[in-house]
């Protein structure tokens, strides 16, 4: 089975971008319940950011700093400002479909102002492959690995060990408490929705080398993640990335063992199976009830 | 809605049928076909309507129905069964999926509940298109033929928005009489509080699988309809983002409101064909809208009827209380 | 008098945590049983456990001798076992007559019948009879979510008698509501009591509500019973006053 | 309030497209966005430059070209109403649309109509059910895979051969009709798989082929997806000799994926790589006005119009009615009308014939190896 | 008596077009429990809010310790002395007891001495250092209660506003709530609390305030108002006094 490693390798290289992109989803979730569909386009818009700085001459270093910045800006405050803010309580689904609605916006706007076209994109890790127990494994996925290995341990560090992580962590919880023991509400989340957008910046940066930059390939990988989130357990960190690596590797194994043309169905059945008999996912917290 | 004296309303309704009856008579057959369109997503969207906005019960797949009324109603008429028995089978196909998809409900709730309905759309969008033997897969079914009523062929643009409409009519009428039965009521005590409804002897499990189910029904006679009206399928149309424009057809006109679907789907069949005329932009400029409407509205363009009734209420309420006398004076 | 209901060695466990370990008791027609302990006694989850909400893991119901453990609450409630909550649960948007007769309407025919029959199931009258008994005449038409917290409280009780129950379950009816409305509320519930024989077990932590209006008294500790007796006697009891009522 | 917009609504129908006249009017209804949006758009352009350039030299018979576009967001049902309002203001021809579903929706309408509709589907069964107003801008599948299948077998010698294709018509279509023709020379098809339009991960997919270790691969994805299983087979070592059409070869798919492409063999109808002159000049035209190498799909847009242009100087007047039967049996000459860039002859059903290639990657460029002539 | 600690005069304000407060006016003296009392809906829970910058004041003023307070935000308020325990559960339950404790320096920043002020509320409450590690949605419903007080603690307020915190608790745990408030008045904090059990907290208060329709109705020392027969009537529940043994 010398297959199945190739597999897991692909799988868990493609799985932790869907860790990424689902951690933020989380976030978002906990600190101001916003279902964000929009977060596939989230991770596609910063690549043209950052062509779009190419294109008037920015370095691709410079070009990089310049798109994580402007997707902060963008995707972090003005979507927090603009639309999550008055619509914030008036329950989730209203905010759901805006997002939906923001996915289409984002999309045509690529479309229309960039290309409808598919750009390369320059990689931050040099292409390749190196041999691991006898196996050619691309420097790409294992570049994708360890960046976001370490972006999710940066955060999760953040989170439990700092008096800012728990800072934000109560601001989710419980955030009239929060306000009223002096805990900055307002600015944590602004800052789950600037680390969201940092998240999103960072994947879309190792990704769209691999997927090339092009205003739909948000569709699919908004998807992915949003199920890896549910997967894993919608409330919590740690959950996300459990159901980005493993809704990664299911999804390569499906297409190898069950059928191409149904490989998309597995993930989904995974996930009616997971909400139906641990309906807070694989590690979530369940959520209270009052019975 | 309680602004209106109880006659001025029912002049107002006869005149919109009036409306919808007549004037389209001058209209092109694009016209015709994007009001036909109208009529066919209104009645999938009232389904949607009754499961979420009165029932509570989120559901991300209604798309999906209107696609198995779609190719329940394609097959059939293709191989020669009248559109009036294909309409029968796509309610009975839908109502007996949409009542399975409903158990899910039984267990789970909210968004959770969305992410099994929205699992199962897609699911049933690969049905659709792998399954060629039944469902024609990506070539999909052409030449659906339409129905003859009364011995007149609805191959003509203008007889078949008559067939559209009335569906419709019926529909709306079933759907009126259904919420304000019993049944509507517990169904809005499903959405408002399962648990008190249960103690108060209201089935739940029964009330949760029969929104599911009548709703998914409704989805499939829209679909049913559909068929005919494109004369074409293929699984395209019937994916996921049907079920999240129906969705959001319900969401903006305003879920649990009567006359939410009707508007919602005018929205959304309607108003990206008048933002046609900006050319690349019109898709842009449509999700700009929602996001404005929405904004101004999370809760749908008849919702902000009920906030005023609200604030109109609080305001009185909070007048009585500054005038109110206090008890201990009272009692001194 | 006989039992209404009988309930024998009732257990629960929530994972490795039992909630309820193995409570007897029974209550007699006509009767008002208050049903007192410190927070996480297991008074709640008992509730539950006999109204169909949880499956026990253990133990046995009988309503009028016959055994209803594992029915859902919706048929335990057509069978005349009726109960209201310790929060808030009324139907926000509904009017409150809209919300008794969706009370009593589950009451009425059957499903079919309720499908094509009237809309108010025949039920007006009665609603407004309730309406009047307990004083919210001038409310009727309003959404029951604009109603003050004590009003709710009392459209809550109400609607548990809509379907004219034999048994009524009331979960801390009194937290919350100010001790005027509270004294309005347990006159209905005498009131109730006395007329049309129905019969009643409360669960309250206000020791006086508790000590006037309940005829026999049970105290629970630890999933367990501690002590079932006339109010004075529980109230004189150590091991009551050791675990719950302090002094 | 519910009776003022509706009214509104009807309003807005009733005063539908009023009448210009003076220019020649096409309609275009094209996938501008969802899943065909590339398509559409690359589409859309050819079709704007032609115009460009054939009103900026007088256009046709002296009279403007004009054109609307209308987006069918890759759905059959908004296509067929499109395409409705389109026919509804009468227009000279019609153009698109481009997914063959939407082909097969619109086509019966134009028909009735009795307006001539110059297409970019490619799907087989098109041209076959014998609609008289029906035109292709390339070659059908039923043309162009017979012409792989034999490449495959006579000049790759394969014995085994793995088929990767998109699960969209297009892709489903030319699976369908060489598989048929593998079969029937005699090669095995020792692996059949589908994928998603879109999809980002071709690890499983390369690493099935790689199972089934066959003579000669057979990709047939849209470009981006190529490029994607471009990489994936490089990097886990697959040899066999990769064939395909213009979508495994196109200059799109080199830029994308890089070393990768090289080796890529594929059957080419209508290509801006052609060793051709005037499609070079075509292709630097497009390039400047838009700043991206157009697909083929730019290509055909643009061939469209000339069509128009050619078959309508032809009759040497405008007339919609006629225009189907001058353009059926009409061959159009390179010579006679440079901006149909290569020799053309269109038969009874609409269907196309032209020269075509048979293209290797080889260093990141396009090498024609075959060039194979006109059917008839 | 002494000056006052905290003085409300004339505060109106509400809920969007709702109205709540009609000129409400009363002062607490320093080192006292205060006790508010009134019908549901009278607005006591909204004053708790008006003093604490959660409800944008329409007119009136909040001086507390000789300066004006009105619409301050909660940091300054923290930091000017001033806690709030609000009605029910009100704690982080996915963390640990002790960083919710910790939590509870969040508005001073880095100018206290957190782990020592830590380790000292720790001490107040035996229950809470035993569990201190575990995550406090494991707390009982008393337990949490200390755990809130706890948590208002740590930036050594002065006073102390404690909404219902009776409510649903046990008898039991009723007396040992009550029991930590007079030791914080012990300890010179003043407490000022709301209680729809009036009658066990006016027997631990010196004052006792009523409010009805947003407006005060009576400030007097708290023995008073409890033996006063038309408030008995009126609030107390007087028809339940009769028949209770």
């Amino acid at each position: 089975m010398s297959n199945l490693f190739d597999l897991l390798v692909a799988g868990l290289a493609t799985g932790a971008i869907y860790a990424l992109v689902a951690v933020g989803f989380t976030l978002l979730w906990q600190t101001s319940q916003t279902i964000n569909f929009a977060q596939g386009e989230f991770v596609m818009l910063p690549a043209f950011l950052m062509l779009a700085a190419m294109h008037v001459g920015a370095p691709f270093w410079l070009a990089i700093i310049l798109g994580i910045l402007l997707s902060m800006i963008l995707l972090g405050l003005a979507f927090k400002i603009l639309l999550v803010d008055p619509m914030m309580r008036h329950g989730v689904l209203p905010l759901a479909i805006a997002t939906m609605a923001l996915a289409i916006g984002i999309k045509e706007a690529v479309k229309q102002f960039f290309s409808a076209e598919a750009s390369p994109f320059p990689s931050i890790v040099p292409t390749g492959d190196i041999s691991i127990l006898g196996h050619a494994v691309s420097l790409q996925s294992i570049g994708v690995l360890v960046v976001a290995i370490l972006a999710v341990f940066g955060l999760t560090t953040l989170l439990n060990r700092t008096s800012l992580g728990h800072q934000m962590q109560a601001a989710a919880q419980n955030p009239t408490v929060a306000r009223i023991i002096g805990v900055p509400v307002e600015r944590m989340i602004l800052l789950t929705f600037l680390i969201n957008a940092f998240l999103v910046a960072l994947a879309s940066l190792l990704i769209t080398p691999i997927y090339l930059a092009k205003f739909s390939s948000g569709e699919v990988l908004g998807q992915a993640a949003f199920i890896a989130a549910i997967v894993g357990g919608f409330n919590q960190v740690r959950g996300a990335i459990a159901g980005g690596l493993l809704i990664g590797v299911l999804d390569n194994l499906a297409a190898s063992y069950v059928s191409t043309q149904y490989r998309a169905a597995v993930p989904l059945v995974f996930l009616i199976v997971v909400i139906l008999f641990r309906p807070q996912g694989l590690l979530g917290r369940p959520e209270e009830r009052t019975v | 809605m309680s602004g209106f004296a109880k006659p001025l309303k029912i002049a107002l309704g006869l005149i919109v049928i009036a409306g919808l009856i007549v004037i389209p008579m001058n209209f092109n057959r694009y016209g015709l076909f994007i009001l036909s369109q109208w009529a066919v997503m209104t009645i999938a969207a009232m389904g949607l309507n009754l499961t979420l906005g009165y029932a509570g019960q989120v559901s991300l797949a209604q798309g999906a129905f209107v696609g198995i009324g779609a190719y329940a109603a394609a097959i059939m008429t293709t191989h020669g069964w009248p559109l009036p028995a294909a309409i029968v089978v796509a309610i009975a196909l839908s109502f007996a999926v949409g009542w399975v998809l409903g158990y899910p409900a039984l267990r789970v709730q909210h968004h959770y509940l969305a992410f099994v309905t929205l699992a199962f759309s897609t699911l049933a969008f690969l049905v659709f298109r792998n399954e060629s033997w039944l469902t024609g897969g990506i070539y999909g079914i052409s030449n659906i033929p339409r129905p003859h009523v009364f011995g007149i062929a609805t191959n003509k643009p203008l007889p078949f928005y008559y067939i559209c409409l009335s569906s419709l009519a019926i529909v709306s009428v079933a759907v009126w009489w259904l919420i304000r039965s019993p049944w509507g009521r517990a169904f809005m005590a499903l959405r408002e509080n399962p648990l008190r409804a249960q103690s108060l002897g209201i089935d739940t499990r029964r009330y949760t699988l029969m929104a599911f189910a009548i709703g998914s029904a409704l989805g499939g006679v829209a679909g049913a309809l559909y068929a005919p009206l494109t004369q074409y399928i293929d699984p395209v149309p019937f994916n996921l983002s049907l079920s999240l424009d129906l969705l959001m057809m319900v969401i903006v006109g305003g879920a649990g409101f009567y006359f939410g679907p009707f508007l919602g789907a005018m929205i959304a069949v309607l108003l990206p064909e008048w933002l046609r005329f900006t050319e690349g932009y019109y898709l842009m400029l449509y999700a700009i809208a929602v996001m404005g409407l929405l904004i101004w509205s999370p809760t749908g363009i008849l919702g902000i009827l009920d906030r005023t009734m609200a604030a109109r209420r609080t305001k009185a309420a909070s007048a009585l209380r500054a005038v109110a006398k206090s008890r201990l004076e009272t009692a001194q | 008098m006989s039992a209404v209901l009988e309930v024998t060695d009732i257990k629960k466990s929530f994972g490795g945590i039992t909630a309820v370990d193995g409570v007897s008791f029974d209550v007699r027609e006509g009767e008002i049983l208050g049903l007192i302990g410190p927070n996480g006694c297991g008074k709640s989850t008992l509730f539950n456990c006999i109204l169909g909400q949880l499956t026990p893991s253990g133990g046995e119901v009988k309503l009028d001798g016959k055994v209803v453990t594992g029915l859902r609450p919706s048929e335990l409630n057509k069978l005349g076992v009726s109960r209201t909550f310790q929060l808030l649960q009324v139907f926000p948007k509904l009017s409150v007559r809209e919300n008794l007769i969706l009370a009593g309407q589950e009451h009425q025919g059957n499903m079919a019948s309720r499908l094509v029959g009237r809309s108010d199931a025949g039920l007006t009258d009665t609603a407004d009879q309730m309406i009047g008994f307990f004083k919210l005449d001038h409310l009727a038409a309003e959404p029951a979510g604009g109603l003050s917290y004590g009003q709710q409280k009392l459209l809550d009780a109400a609607m548990a008698f809509m379907g004219g129950p034999r048994l009524v379950l009331l979960d801390e009816p009194a937290g919350g509501v100010n001790p005027t409305m509270l004294s309005d509320l347990k006159e209905r519930l005498v009131a109730i009591n006395r007329e049309k024989n129905a019969t009643f077990v409360v669960i309250e932590h206000n020791m006086e509500f508790v000590m006037s209006l309940c005829s026999r008294v049970m105290v629970m500790a630890e999933g367990k019973v501690l002590a079932m007796g006339r109010p004075d006697e529980v109230r004189k009891n150590p091991a009551v006053i050791e675990a719950y009522l302090g002094h | 309030m519910k009776s003022t917009l509706l009214a509104g609504a009807l309003l807005a129908f009733a005063a539908a497209a009023g009448a210009h006249a003076q220019a020649i009017k096409l309609a275009d209804v094209a996938e501008l966005s969802g899943g065909g949006a590339t398509v559409g758009t690359n589409w859309k352009n050819g079709i704007d430059l032609a115009i460009e350039e054939i009103n900026a030299k007088g256009g046709v018979l002296g009279r403007k070209l004009e054109v609307t576009h209308a987006d069918s967001q890759s759905n059959p049902g908004v296509a067929r109403a499109q395409v409705q309002k389109a026919l509804d203001a009468e227009p000279y021809v019609l153009l698109g649309p481009g997914y063959s579903g939407s082909v097969k929706v619109t086509a019966p309408l134009a028909a009735e109509a009795g307006i001539a509709q110059i297409m970019g589907g490619e799907a087989a069964e098109l041209t076959q059910a014998g609609n008289k107003f029906l035109f292709r801008t390339s070659f059908g599948q039923q043309s162009s895979m017979p012409k792989v299948a034999k490449y495959i077998h006579d000049e790759m010698k394969a014995k085994s051969v793995a088929v990767v294709w998109v699960n969209n018509d297009f892709g489903r279509g030319g699976r369908d009709v060489v598989v048929k023709e593998l079969e029937r020379l005699g090669c095995k098809v020792v692996a059949d798989l589908s994928t998603e339009a879109g999809q980002a991960d071709f690890a499983a997919d390369v690493g099935k082929i790689k199972a089934a270790n066959p003579d000669a691969v057979f990709v047939y994805l849209n470009e981006e997806e190529s490029a994607r299983i471009l990489k994936e087979l490089k990097r886990q070592g697959v040899t066999a000799p990769l064939m395909g059409e213009t979508t495994l070869i196109g200059q799109k798919v080199i830029e994308l994926a890089g070393d990768a492409a090289n080796g890529a063999r594929g059957h080419v109808g209508l290509t801006t790589d052609a060793p051709v002159d005037l499609i070079k000049g075509f292709r630097d035209r497009f390039s400047k006005k838009y700043n991206y190498v157009p697909d083929h799909n730019g290509l055909k847009g643009y061939l469209a119009v000339y069509m128009v242009k050619a078959t309508t100087e032809k009759m040497g007047k405008i007339d919609s009615r006629a225009f189907a039967d001058a353009l059926h049996g009409l061959t159009i000459k390179a010579a006679d009308e440079p901006g149909i860039l290569m020799d053309v002859t269109f038969d009874a059903n609409g269907d196309i014939d032209r020269q075509s290639f048979l293209v290797e990657v080889v260093e990141g460029k396009q090498v024609v190896k075959q060039v194979l002539p006109k059917m008839k | 008596m002494s000056d006052p600690i905290l003085s409300v005069h004339n505060l109106v304000g509400g809920y969007g077009k709702m109205t709540i407060l009609n000129g409400t006016t009363f002062s607490v003296p320093p080192a006292t429990i205060t006790t508010i009392i009134g019908p549901n809906g009278a607005g006591k829970s909204t004053v708790f809010k008006a003093i604490f910058g959660l409800l944008k004041l329409r007119e009136g003023k909040i001086n507390f310790a000789g300066r004006d307070v009105s619409n301050l935000s909660q940091r300054a308020l923290l930091n000017a002395g001033i806690c709030y325990v609000p009605q029910g559960r009100n704690i982080f339950p996915e963390l640990s007891v002790r960083h919710n404790i910790e939590l509870g320096g969040v508005a001073a920043g880095k100018d206290i001495d957190l782990p020592t002020r830590i380790e000292a509320a720790l001490d107040l409450f035996p229950a809470l250092r035993r569990k201190s590690a575990q995550q406090a949605s494991t707390l009982s419903g008393g337990e949490q209660k200390q755990l809130e007080i706890a948590r208002s603690l740590l930036l050594e307020p002065k006073l102390v506003l404690v909404d219902e915190p009776s409510i649903g608790l046990s008898p039991l745990m009723v007396q040992q709530t009550f029991d930590i408030l007079k030791s914080l008045r012990e300890r010179g904090v003043t407490v000022l609390m709301i209680e729809q059990n009036a009658r066990s907290a006016l027997e631990i208060s010196d004052i006792g305030i009523v409010l009805e329709l947003g407006q005060t109705r009576m400030v007097d020392k708290a023995e008073r108002i409890l033996n006063d027969p038309r408030i008995g009537q009126l609030f107390l529940g007087g028809a339940m006094e009769e028949s209770a043994a």
